[in-house]
């Protein structure tokens, strides 16, 4: 027999098993997160940690398989015009959201439409949305002014992204984050309690209408096994660990490079890669300052960085970092080698003779950074050494992380700051892409580029392009990766069902212990 | 110079005490309470009384320590209660005091010879360091000590020297009227004898008048010209030293006597 | 058989920490009190009077200060040789001691009666209400007005001269064979000390208690004591009974001591006082050691530390040329 | 008594009105915006101004204050930006844990540090002094979180008797039984402060003992260990209260490392998480609260006093 059919049949005996009644296999999971998250609203936040409890709670139309592709979830399929103007989405029969009433097409336009109004990531698309209506039972239909390549990866994308909530929720939300007890979805567990400082508490939604098929990422069955998901916030790396190993937690999230090689060779520990890297970013101000339109200065800068050493002492264990210059990683189809070259060069004598030609006079450039996270500070502590081996005079501020945000919307106040970005499954989310974006590079190439990238709808000319706007962000640079992060949790080796590495957020159904 | 050195007229120092209530009015202590005395050049006035009487209070108020105080007090001529702090800074080389604890008196960090010193620069009366040298050097042998103790400090001295420097440290001014209050009372009695035959061959030889104020009797008639006995404030007897001793009017001044214990009278 | 016999007592300062040497600073101490006698101690600060009398009492037993040698034995027993169980049931009950500072002797935050009440349930195991009533007992046996009131008041809401009547009443609380009393009235004004010493010569009356009295005032031991013994530089330099010794003082010590009080019943102009100081404790000085301020030393005196003396029968001097005759 | 204690509590009114206006300027004064925080990288500048208007931060900041200064009279602390709860409510929570926290913070204090501290003064100078002296010296140095730490891994992943993190409300399930999760923080807690009390009350005790009234109650052939509790302990006890109740109220407000450590609820790591979200009426609720714990504690130190030294009269 072929193993996927093998195991479709497993799962439809599971499935059969589930809704004839039989027991699941129970208890709690209990999850140590390194924090709270602001909100489980995934309209309007993009916290990863949000994400990693909403996504048992809130679906959207769509999700990734585990090639990262999208499928439907709530949707079974959709007809999209020729003109790829007009897009006709069935949605899945028999759903029911947590308050007990079916899900309709009005929730889902209503969802759509708050979205779009006051998503984090909505807006991209609702830029190119003339109307969003319910054409049917079971039927939504978008109409678009032109055509929108990443459409249904942004739908499929939940962080951020366009979970169904019922109308009665999403007609009264406006931008403010939805209230506890609007938190209804349509997921396998429901949210029961957030208990601030002590835990956010999910419980199995018995009424759960699961899509077919083998379990694929995050499509197919969804089986929750566990009656309760809990997640306790645990500060502390340390005490994540040592709980974890006690028994009181069943998983733990963000554990340092610094353990890995012990965790790993630890039989009472399982390591769970995440399969998403995410990536730093020095972003560039493109608005003010001396690095303004100076492409040939910010090339200097760039050519003076060598990325390894910072990796090394950032991150740690070789198998947790990877000296990458694409955006998107190794295996993904959005992975490139354009413009990469001037990746890593680390080359200060170049770098020095480029900046003179580029006029630079050693003025000083304000590198903003926060301690919030420590692989931040790490990085720009050797790039800094780079730099002054170039002849840069960088003036190292170094913030909390609000002061940051604060401060890097005000474009006199810095001139390098760094961040980080999550993984994402379209170059479109990625945040230097976003005009408006601190950094603000919105020049008249990538603008052309962009127009081009959203406006098809074909996989291989839209890859291409991207091929072009990479290759354009190394010579504009207006933001320099610094190599991808590969972030690992920790699980009880009694969880059964964990995969070898996360898809983007790790997810309890179709998990037991 | 005609009329008293020092002359108190109805001198009153009161004191709040205790509270009482939460908005009613603290009752009043009538500590000094309408005092009247004379100090004539030269003379020394005895001041006796048990603990609480007033006498520490009265000391304080004359050098313009206690603000509380009301009434006169003229001294040469002018009233010392009614000035100004800078009318009376001159004064205070004028009138000194001597107090009952030396040690607490004395600044533990200086030199014998800075605290002998000090005053001399502080009222102008050396023009040099040598001259404070010789003043001081002259000033603690006339008190009975060695000329080394200059560089030494206060911790380094016995109980009787220490009352000595301070006995020093007053005598350098030349001042007219001493204060002592009970500046025997912490001594032994050997030691007592000595500071006190101090006291009386300075006073001799310097010319100033003295309010010597003490519980001990035999103290203070052996040092005493006149003798002013208080209680609870007010003065209940007043006159010459033999007169007091001798022939106590005031129930309270007989009592007093009386209460102290006697010696057999010496030898056979 | 004297109620207490102190013989040949010496007592030491531990110096330079636990493993230093020894140092006598008070030594060959011998005197005895029969029950219903007062003996008085006098010498001026330092001389070991005190150190004698917590010796006495049992309160010397310190890492700093102890008795190093000789005898204490009250009523027969060597106190030294008992354990410390049976010295207790000795202290506050047969032999009680009142202190030179009534304003801090008293436990700040307990009512008198209940301090007072305290020794009475230690030693006679009586009930809190027996004690209660004893102590009430006590507050006007020592001429407190209104005992049955004062008996709840703290110690802060007396006066001084009030204070040391209830040490007195504490320490007669078990009716003691032996009161030691340091200096009781140096604190206290001359009509309160009158006052004092009047009581405790009346309770002595009643209850035929031995006293010692220890005094730097040679008015009050003259006025209190049926014997006198005058201590300088941790010995007992003159020993004899009161009367005695204020007509025929012997050492020139006791008679300089005398010269140096200003007298109240007449006029002094010149005091004679004694030349120089007392040496600083512990000093190892060889002869006499009073010679260095002693207007009589020769020779002898600077070799040779003179023995007891006996110059008449109940008078013992430690001198090599006792002064015969007054002042 | 009564009417001193009302006179007190009535004293606090104006203090408390300084102290909000402070509480509130400090807040409002540390740079960075909760609208930011909440809406992550992804959102656009106008999102975070819109947020930040729905939220009631664009108001003059005099405006804000007298709004909330109005609410807090009502009793209403405000609402917060980042758990969308009444601040009660989330204070409350961490209020329970951390009131609980410090009580069994103090019971460990109260029972390893007065004995250990008694003995220490007692046998002054002896062995026993030493090793409690050096005992006491050592966890007063040893860091927090280390000391924690190493509770965890000897007590929690090594033996397992006790839960290694994490603080369940004694209202769930389990009940009472939960107070077991806080036994290995408070003794991280207690480590330190108990060595501070034992050396406090060891100097305190050796202070009272060479008092003249000591010597009294040792003339009176009283037990030395009746000395050193009835007489030594009691009077050295006046000096120990302040350090008792300000212990106590620091233990509430002060935990934040041993409630990282520990992963508890407490108000300490509530507020260290509000700054970092900006939080405002959070912060300002867990300050106002904090600091009138304070000056309750205060009171009952001055009430304590009266009643240990009946030579302070309360006025």
């Amino acid at each position: 027999m072929h193993p996927g059919t093998y195991l479709k049949l497993l799962v439809a005996a599971g499935a059969f098993a589930a809704t004839a009644g039989i027991a699941h296999a129970g208890g709690t999971l209990r999850y140590a997160t390194i924090g709270e998250p602001p909100s489980l609203d995934q309209h309007v936040v993009t916290s990863d940690l949000a994400t990693t409890i909403a996504h048992h709670v809130f679906e959207g139309l769509y999700t990734f398989d585990a090639s990262n592709s999208p499928i439907g979830l709530l949707a079974t399929g959709e007809t999209v015009s020729d003109d790829g103007t007009n897009i006709a989405i069935t949605l899945r029969k028999g759903v029911k959201f947590h308050n007990g009433q079916d899900m309709t097409p009005a929730d889902v336009v209503a969802s759509l439409k708050r979205w779009g109004a006051f998503g984090a990531r909505g807006g991209l698309l609702f830029g190119n949305v003339e109307s969003v209506a319910a054409t049917g039972d079971h039927e939504v239909t978008l109409r678009l002014s032109r055509p929108f390549g990443p459409w249904k990866n942004l739908m499929a994308f939940i962080n951020g992204g366009p979970a169904i909530y019922p109308a009665s929720v999403a007609e009264g939300a406006g931008k403010e984050p939805i209230a506890p007890q609007d938190y209804i979805g349509t997921g396998p567990y429901r949210f029961s309690e957030w208990q601030p400082n002590r835990h956010v508490e999910l419980v199995r939604f018995d009424d759960y209408a699961s899509p077919s098929g083998a379990a694929d990422g995050y499509g197919g069955t969804r089986v929750a096994e566990f009656d309760t998901l809990r997640f306790i916030p645990v500060p502390d790396v340390g005490t994540r660990v040592s709980g974890l190993k006690a028994g009181d937690y069943d998983y733990a999230e963000s554990i340092p490079g610094d353990l890995y090689a012990g965790l790993e060779a630890d039989p009472s520990v399982v390591t769970i890669l995440n399969g998403g890297p995410i990536f730093g970013l020095v972003f560039m101000n493109s608005k003010d300052g001396p690095l303004r339109e100076n492409f040939a200065l910010r090339r200097a800068i760039q050519t003076a960085l060598d990325k390894v050493p910072a990796l090394q002492v950032a991150i740690g264990p070789e198998g947790l970092w990877r000296a990458n210059g694409s955006f998107l990683p190794e295996g993904n189809v959005w992975h490139t080698d354009a413009g990469t070259g001037s990746f890593s060069m680390g080359d200060a004598d170049k770098a020095r003779m480029m900046a003179e030609d580029a006029g630079y006079a050693g003025e000083p450039v304000k590198f903003m950074v926060s301690t919030n996270y420590p692989f931040h500070y790490d990085t720009a502590i050797v790039y800094t050494r780079q730099l002054a081996q170039a002849g840069f005079n960088i003036d190292l501020q170094v913030y909390d992380w609000a002061t940051l945000i604060e401060k890097r919307a005000q474009p006199d106040q810095w001139d390098l700051f760094f961040t980080h970005h999550g993984f994402v499954p379209d170059p479109i989310l990625i945040s230097v892409m976003n005009d408006s974006y601190p950094g603000w590079w919105a020049t008249a190439e990538k603008a052309g580029l962009k127009g081009r990238f959203t406006a098809s709808a074909d996989p291989d000319e839209r890859r291409a392009i991207w091929a072009e706007i990479q290759a354009l962000i190394y010579e504009q640079v207006p933001t320099m990766k610094t190599g991808d992060i590969y972030t690992y949790n920790i699980a009880s080796p009694a969880l059964r069902g964990l995969g070898e590495a996360t898809l983007i957020w790790p997810h309890f159904w179709n998990v037991s212990k | 110079m005609t009329g008293p050195l020092l002359a108190l007229r109805d001198l009153r120092v009161c004191f709040r005490t205790g509270h009482g209530g939460v908005w009613g009015r603290k009752p009043v202590l009538r500590a000094v309470d309408g005092v009247s005395f004379d100090i004539n050049e030269g003379e020394t006035l005895g001041l006796v009384g048990e603990s609480g009487c007033g006498k520490s209070t009265l000391a304080r108020a004359l050098v313009g320590l206690e603000r509380a105080a009301v009434g006169e007090a003229i001294f040469d001529g002018r009233d010392i209660l009614k000035m100004s702090p800078a009318e009376f800074r001159p004064l205070r080389r004028d009138i000194q005091m001597i107090f009952q604890d030396p040690f607490a008196s004395l600044n533990p960090r200086l030199s014998i010879g800075r605290i002998l010193a000090e005053p001399l620069f502080i009222h102008r009366l050396a023009r040099n360091r040598a001259e404070a040298r010789a003043k001081v050097a002259g000033t603690l042998e006339r008190v009975g000590m060695d000329p080394d103790a200059i560089g030494r400090f206060p911790h380094e001295f016995s109980g009787g020297q220490r009352q000595r420097i301070a006995i020093a440290r007053v005598m350098i001014l030349a001042p007219r009227l001493i204060i002592a209050d009970e500046p025997v009372s912490a001594l032994d009695v050997s030691v007592q004898a000595r500071v006190l035959n101090l006291i009386r061959a300075l006073r001799r030889d310097s010319g100033a008048s003295m309010l010597f104020i003490s519980h001990d009797l035999g103290v203070v008639r052996h040092i005493s010209d006149r003798i002013v006995v208080m209680q609870g404030g007010r003065i209940v007897e007043a006159g010459d030293k033999g007169r007091i001793f001798d022939a106590p009017q005031h129930a309270y001044t007989r009592r007093l006597l009386a209460s102290v214990p006697r010696i057999p009278a010496r030898g056979v | 058989m004297a109620l207490l016999e102190v013989e040949n007592l010496e007592i030491s300062i531990v110096t330079g920490g636990r493993w230093g040497r020894l140092l006598p600073v008070v030594r060959g101490v011998s005197f005895s009190v029969e029950a219903g006698r007062t003996l008085g101690i006098v010498g001026e600060s330092g001389c070991g009077k005190s150190l004698t009398a917590l010796a006495i009492m049992g309160l010397l037993d310190g890492p700093v200060v102890r008795i190093t040698g000789g005898a204490v034995r009250f009523d027969g027993q060597d106190l030294r040789a008992l354990d410390p169980g049976d010295r207790r049931a000795i202290m506050g009950n047969r032999m009680a001691m009142i202190f030179q500072e009534p304003m801090t002797s008293l436990n700040p935050v307990y009512r008198v009666g209940d301090q007072i009440a305290e020794a009475l349930r230690q030693h006679r195991r009586m009930s809190a209400r027996q004690a209660r009533d004893r102590a009430t007992e006590l507050l006007d046996l020592v001429r407190i007005p209104d005992p049955a009131r004062r008996v709840d008041s703290f110690p802060h809401q007396m006066s001084g001269g009030q204070r040391q009547r209830v040490m007195i009443a504490m320490a007669l609380a078990c009716d003691p064979g032996l009161l030691i009393s340091d200096e009781p009235t140096t604190a206290l004004d001359v009509t309160v000390q009158k006052g004092i010493l009047d009581l405790m010569r009346d309770l002595q009356g009643r209850t035929g208690a031995a006293i010692i009295l220890i005094s730097h005032d040679l008015g009050v031991i003259a006025e209190t004591c049926d014997t006198v013994a005058v201590m300088y530089c941790g010995r007992i330099i003159e020993d004899t009974d009161t009367p005695r010794l204020f007509a025929h003082m012997s050492h020139p010590y006791t008679r300089g001591l005398l010269a140096s009080i200003p007298a109240v019943d007449r006029d002094t102009e010149w005091l004679e006082a004694i030349p120089g100081r007392v040496p600083p404790v512990g000093a190892a000085l060889p002869g006499c050691a009073f010679h260095p301020r002693c207007a009589f030393a020769k020779g002898p005196c600077r070799d040779s530390t003179p023995g007891p003396t006996a110059i008449a029968p109940g008078h013992v001097v430690r001198c090599h040329f006792p002064q015969e005759g007054g002042a | 008594m009564l009417a001193y204690t009302l006179n007190r509590l009535l004293t606090l009114i104006p203090t408390l009105l300084a102290a909000s206006v402070l509480i509130f300027l400090f807040v409002h004064l540390i740079p960075g915006d909760p609208a930011s925080i909440l809406l992550g990288d992804a959102a656009t500048p106008e999102d975070v101004a819109e947020l930040t208007r729905a939220l009631g931060l664009d108001a003059p900041l005099w405006r804000q204050y007298l709004l909330w200064l109005g609410n807090v009279l009502r009793g209403d602390l405000g609402t917060s930006v980042f758990f969308r709860e009444p601040v009660l409510a989330v204070i409350g929570d961490g209020a329970e844990t951390s009131l609980l926290l410090a009580g069994m913070t103090m019971f460990w204090i109260v029972l390893f540090g007065v004995p250990v501290g008694i003995a220490a003064a007692m046998r002054h100078g002896s062995w026993v002094d030493q090793l409690a002296s050096g005992g006491a010296m050592l966890f007063a140095s040893v860091p927090t979180f280390w000391l924690g730490l190493y509770l965890i891994l000897i007590f929690a992943v090594g033996l397992g008797w006790f839960p290694s993190s994490g603080f369940p409300s004694l209202t769930d399930e389990g009940g009472v039984l939960n107070l077991r999760y806080l036994v290995l923080p408070s003794l991280t807690l207690a480590a330190p402060n108990a060595a501070l009390i034992i050396r406090l009350i060891r100097a305190s005790m050796l202070d009272v003992a060479r008092e003249d009234h000591v010597r009294t109650a040792r003339a009176k052939g009283l037990h030395p260990t009746r000395v050193a509790i009835r007489h030594i302990f009691r009077n050295a006890l006046i000096a120990v209260t302040a350090a008792f109740g300000f212990t106590f109220a620091a233990l509430v407000s002060e935990a934040v490392v041993t409630e990282t450590v520990f992963s508890l609820p407490g108000i300490g790591r509530l507020v260290v998480q509000s700054i970092l979200r900006r939080d405002y009426p959070v912060i300002q609720g867990v300050i106002l609260i904090v600091v009138v714990f304070y000056m309750i504690v205060n009171l009952l130190v001055d009430l304590a006093y009266a009643r240990l030294d009946p030579r302070v009269s309360l006025k």
